[in-house]
């Protein structure tokens, strides 16, 4: 495992004019996806928002459910792997590829952890019967209570999607790293990733005070 | 660069699987209007069906059930495959670059992607459509979408997932505008079918993924019942309403905001003119863009939302009126002291401009509160939205397609049968579609199969009307087609248009353009250039 | 057609940088938590909850998105998402926090009657 | 499908059917003021392009544009703040008339609307009297409709009265009017709501003070007619012509013409002899038991039918040998 990585030269595609003009264009539309995903977040932001409008106390009553601490340590988790995540695209820029490697597998394995400690949530709130409705059968003080675990749900949910489609693409990446197509000259596609992870760790932020802090 | 750059681009390769694999902008723009020609037709036979049956109240083809799934289909499929991608994904793919002097998009691969995601979703309306249709119309409200038991779940699939094609063509574009300009071509010395597209882009970007939690909600609602819309079990409909309309206003301006872009470019080529006002269209094109995220809740005035939203949205909705006023007016003034060339293109140019302003003060009265109770959900809407989106985008779309036509297949079309088909169009569109004002404000409501009897006269004078415009449109279908198998060449710019994409060859090289054209003035100056 | 392969160099951020922004999001963190534990009151509690994530939040996009040093339009997308967003809030919120039949009582002066639902047989739980 | 009421083409000028009120005229002046505004403002645009159109044709000598107009800050300026000042008038004069028409004077008459697959029903609270498809209320007296849906979203629309209100299944709703002229008039449901959407509708009867005040008795005196008279009177009332005849012709649902005491058997293969309960239960609730080559389209009947009246409709049954 430690042969040096050789750096495979990356070749400029036809319709640019350089590699610098390739770059920026990538991450413009890079942020024009991210916009893209915040807004796809926002519908399930604001369902939550006018949600909790409409039941206050229901909410209140709910998030009591939650095991607040699993989330604190699944935030720590993805805090970590953006730090990883931003440490491998630096090792590429000074073309320590193996470093680079590495830190891609710290924030896969992150990315596992977190998904594990979501999987022990779910089996605990799946074996309590808070499902969402039409599988709820807890017994509960407030009527709309599956509501919130509509939302909850679904929330948390299409962020674990978001998460699992994260991981494929690391694996992508650290084939293409130990191939040696990542180095101080072209390094696009891991930046890329590294800033639709880091939004996927942005969603999450906000995600966890919103379901698991209330009141 | 070898020897690819002269040959056009048809004749650089060869076979069926060149056209399956391949990243050349312009032959994805091609493929796009194959779809785009494909969807009209079917959604167009749908309406057909569906005038023949209000013939008369009582049943002449359709069952009420085969009655309300054609008119959903009619709406899915006009909505989601033919008018959101017309122009930016058939048109526009096609001469985006080729005006801004660019080789080709930003990224050629996910052009080609797009077009796949779009070819795949449209499998999965066409899918819904043969398997129990949807009845709910193209707007899904719940609670009726949820407890309906046709295939609400795959035709909202389909849609989710050609909205995708939209955001990806949207971003592809704007990235191509900000990069990828010739040298020399400043933001104000882009055509301003370019800032049109560029505006559209915008709204496809920010305005389809809400488009996309919305079905995606509505499919979780309707499998695992979360509750958020469904009211027997706490949720609110209206905001299902809210969520849905958030995007489908953006949406219809993603519509004609492309089709105004086709105007400014017939406008001045015909004319032989400078446009009037090349700032101010280009602004209110962008005004649009951001003005059109405040006004959705005018679809919503009687759905019992609160009365202050209802009243802050119909204020907003006068001033998002402005800037579309503004462009008409500014186009009429380009004719001022210009060489008026009554082509084909420049007549469907005139027709958009009478038939869009129609639309356009109708609006008005619906945007007005105390009018709108008593229009709503009527035939006057169904009027309106006619006259906005086929009077505008379709025409829009045809005179696009006679004007570039030349320059696609390098064939010109017989000049004397598209007038005569523009007349027919024409008259059939304000057969079929000014009536139906009148039965609207007459109290006809809309999505109905059968009606009261008083209103059968109307109904069958705007039936026989879709004859006439359906004549119109076979007409134009063959001498198209006519066309591409006609001998002689067609010159580098038949109508004399000078920006970017009238000076190469036409069909186009496989890289656009011999040598990268350095620009150095504005897109329609006919001192300077002379061609 | 010349090519040239290399970018211009980047500015390659100092390690340091991105150490500092982990722990200060750790902290952050901490205090989110420590933050809910003490009731403030329902508003408060929102308020500061939303404030603090947005910190984290903005520290992400600087510093481990690079918008710090970053292309202006980038940023004017990223402005324009969140005001989009800001808009079908309170768009939203304005059409359910105001719902009711208004009513004049007096002269010029309107008021909402509370909205009325309907008592309804839960269908999961009747 | 034909109609009793009165004619909404015919009636009224070209655009509106004959408004019934003060406010109905109103909106009517609202929509012509901006209508005819629109058309001064198209003819003039449509005179000026026509007019360029043939002063600047292409030909020989006017091959090339001859002046390059460009641009012309004060006319630019001047298109941009009018239409914006005409459409901000449009905007508050449209406001008002809405606020009136949202707000009802406090004296109203109230009546309880129930939107439910394919039928209204009206309620009277003070007088419990309860009518299907039919409302009647008195002339020159403001009404209150208290709305609400049983299931999926429903519109109440009076094209005469320019009143339209979404009837949604979570809460109430409210609309008012005032009925200036006696007569009947049409109302529609324009929220898609399913197959029989087209088939939703109502007739609003005004009557004159007196006829209402005598239509209020022969509602509620129910108590003491004989009960075939009371079932003869309730089979139009309540709709029941509109599927079910009484000569033995077939139409949506079964003839009631020699019902009682005939084998009736079902999709489910299974048949009874058709008596009181079978009636009975074939009234509130008619999904339980199908008759084999009818459709399932009957509503239910449920609360909307007294046990006097239900009686009362099979005692009526009984008397049609």
């Amino acid at each position: 495992m430690n042969k040096e990585i050789k750096i495979k030269k990356h070749e400029v595609a036809h319709h640019f004019d350089n590699s610098e003009q390739e770059f920026n264009s990538a991450k413009l539309g890079m942020w024009a996806f991210l916009g893209q995903e915040i807004l796809f977040f926002s519908g399930l932001f604001v369902a939550y928002i006018i949600f909790r409008m409409m039941h206050p106390e229901m909410f209140i009553y709910a998030s009591k459910h939650l095991d607040w601490k699993m989330g604190a340590l699944n935030t720590v988790i993805l805090i970590l792997s953006s730090f990883t995540m931003v440490m491998a695209v630096r090792s590429a820029q000074v073309n320590k590829l193996k470093q680079c490697v590495n830190y891609l597998i710290a924030t896969f394995s992150f990315a596992g952890m977190f998904m594990v400690v979501k999987g022990f949530e779910y089996a605990s709130k799946i074996s309590h019967g808070y499902l969402p409705a039409k599988f709820f059968n807890a017994e509960s003080a407030h009527e709309s209570l599956h509501i919130f675990f509509g939302i909850y749900f679904t929330m948390t949910g299409l962020h674990g999607l978001h998460v699992l489609v994260g991981m494929g693409l690391i694996i992508w990446l650290i084939i293409k790293a130990k191939k040696g197509h990542f180095y101080e000259d072209y390094y696009t596609p891991l930046e890329m990733v590294g800033l639709y992870w880091h939004l996927v760790d942005l969603i999450w932020i906000f995600l966890f005070p919103l379901l698991y802090l209330i009141g | 660069m070898g020897h690819l750059e002269n040959i056009n681009f048809f004749k650089a390769a060869k076979g069926f699987k060149s056209w399956l694999i391949t990243v050349d902008h312009k032959r994805i723009g091609i493929m796009y209007l194959l779809f785009i020609v494909a969807a009209f037709t079917l959604g167009g036979l749908a309406a057909g069906i569906m005038r023949i049956e209000l013939l008369s109240p009582d049943k002449v083809l359709l069952t009420a059930k085969q009655y309300n799934q054609f008119f959903t289909l009619h709406g899915a499929i006009m909505v989601f495959l033919f008018i959101i991608p017309s122009i930016p994904a058939a048109l526009g793919n096609f001469f985006l670059p080729l005006q801004i002097g660019a080789k080709d998009v930003a990224f050629p691969k996910l052009n080609l992607a797009s077009l796949y995601i779009y070819v795949f979703g449209a499998l999965f309306c066409v899918y819904s459509m043969w398997h129990g249709a949807v009845d709910t119309g193209w707007t899904f409200y719940t609670p009726y979408s949820t407890t309906t038991d046709t295939s609400v779940i795959s035709m909202t699939l389909g849609a989710f997932i050609l909205g995708f094609s939209s955001i990806l063509t949207g971003m592809n574009f704007i990235v191509t505008v900000h990069k990828m300009r010739a040298p020399g071509m400043t933001w104000f010395r882009m055509p301003l079918f370019v800032w049109s597209l560029y505006a559209t882009s915008i709204l496809q970007v920010l305005a389809t993924p809400v488009l996309a939690i919305t079905l995606l909600l509505l499919i979780v609602e309707k499998t695992m019942g979360i509750g958020i819309f469904d009211p027997a079990i706490g949720g609110d409909p209206v905001l299902f309403q809210h969520f849905f309309w958030f995007y489908s206003h953006p949406a219809v301006y993603i519509m004609i905001l492309p089709a105004m872009g086709i105007m400014s470019e017939l406008f001045t080529t015909f004319t032989k003119k400078n446009i009037f006002g090349y700032k101010a269209i280009a602004y209110s094109s962008i005004a649009i863009a951001l003005v059109s995220f405040l006004v959705w809740g005018h679809h919503m005035f009687l759905s019992g939302q609160s009365d202050l939203a209802s009243t802050i949205f119909s204020a907003l909705t006068f001033i998002v009126a402005i800037p579309s006023a503004i462009k008409v007016f500014n186009w009429i003034s380009t004719m001022y002291k210009g060489s008026i060339d009554l082509k084909t293109p420049f007549l469907y140019g005139l027709s958009f401009l009478f038939l869009f302003s129609v639309g356009g003060f109708t609006g008005i009265v619906l945007g007005t509160l105390s009018l709108d109770v008593h229009m709503h959900d009527t035939y006057y809407v169904v009027a309106h939205f006619h006259y906005v989106m086929m009077g505008g985008t379709v025409m829009g779309f045809l005179g696009g397609l006679h004007y570039w036509w030349p320059k696609m297949f390098g064939k010109m079309y017989n000049e004397f049968w598209a007038k005569i088909a523009c007349a027919l169009i024409f008259v059939g569109f304000n057969m079929v579609f000014f009536t139906q004002f009148i039965l609207g404000s007459k109290g006809m409501p809309r999505r109905y199969y059968s009606y009261l009897d008083q209103f059968q006269p109307l109904h069958q004078f705007s039936t026989s009307g879709t004859w006439v415009m359906g004549l119109g449109f076979i007409i134009v279908f063959i001498y198209l087609i006519n066309s591409l198998f006609r001998k002689e060449e067609v010159s580098n710019s038949p109508w004399g248009g000078i920006t970017l994409e009238w000076q190469t060859t036409s069909p186009p090289p496989v890289y656009n353009f011999i040598e990268t054209p350095i620009v150095d003035n504005d897109p329609y100056d006919f001192e300077k250039v002379k061609i | 057609m010349s090519k040239d392969n290399n970018h211009g160099h980047h500015f390659i951020v100092p390690v340091k940088f991105y150490v500092g922004t982990l722990i200060a999001l750790l902290i952050l963190t901490v205090i989110t938590v420590a933050a809910a534990q003490i009731d403030l009151g329902a508003a408060a509690n929102n308020v500061l909850a939303m404030l603090i994530a947005s910190v984290k939040a903005g520290l992400v996009i600087c510093f481990f998105m690079g918008m710090f040093w970053d292309k202006g339009f980038n940023r004017i997308i990223l402005f324009s998402t969140l005001a989009f967003f800001g808009i079908f809030i309170t768009f939203c919120v304005l059409d359910i926090g105001f719902r009711g039949d208004t009513y004049k009582y007096e002269k010029g002066k309107y008021n909402l009657k509370q909205v009325v639902t309907p008592l309804k047989e839960n269908k999961y739980h009747d | 499908m034909s109609t009793k009421n009165n004619s909404l083409v015919s009636s009224g000028d070209i655009w509106f059917p004959e408004p019934l009120s003060t406010l109905a005229k109103d909106i009517d002046y609202l929509y012509y003021v901006t209508m005819w505004g629109s058309v001064i403002i198209f003819l003039g645009m449509f005179l000026i392009s026509i007019y360029f159109l043939l002063k600047y044709r292409r030909t020989k000598s006017n091959l090339v544009a001859q002046k390059q107009v460009i641009e012309n800050h004060k006319l630019e300026i001047a298109w941009t703040v009018i239409p914006l000042i005409l459409v901000m008038i449009l905007f508050v004069w449209g406001f008002k008339d809405y606020l009136r028409l949202r707000i009802p004077p406090e004296d109203t008459l109230k009546i309880n609307v129930t939107g439910a697959k394919w039928f209204w029903s009206f309620e009277y609270p003070k007088n419990n009297i309860k009518t299907l498809n039919q409302v009647y209320v008195p002339v020159n007296q403001s009404i209150e409709f208290k709305m609400i849906s049983k299931d999926v979203l429903h519109n109440l629309f009076i094209p005469n009265l320019r009143i339209k209100r979404d009837v949604i299944p979570n809460s109430y709703s409210g609309l008012w009017f005032k009925a200036e002229k006696v007569g009947r008039y049409q109302i529609f449901c324009t929220e898609y709501c399913g197959d029989k959407h087209s088939e939703m509708l109502a007739d609003l009867i005004v009557l004159s003070e007196e006829d209402y005040e005598e239509w209020l008795n022969s509602a509620n005196e129910s108590e003491d007619i004989p009960l075939e008279d009371l079932g003869k009177k309730l089979y139009t009332a309540k709709a029941c012509n509109g599927c079910h005849s009484l000569d033995g012709s077939n139409m949506v649902g079964p003839t009631w013409k020699g019902l009682f005491g005939k084998i009736r058997n079902f999709t489910d293969g299974t048949s009874v002899k058709s008596d009181e309960n079978y009636i009975r239960e074939s009234i509130v609730y008619p999904q339980k038991k199908l008759v084999k080559g009818y459709q399932n389209v009957m509503p239910s009947y449920a609360g909307l039918l007294s046990d006097r009246e239900i009686d009362g409709i099979i005692e009526y049954i009984k008397t049609l040998k």
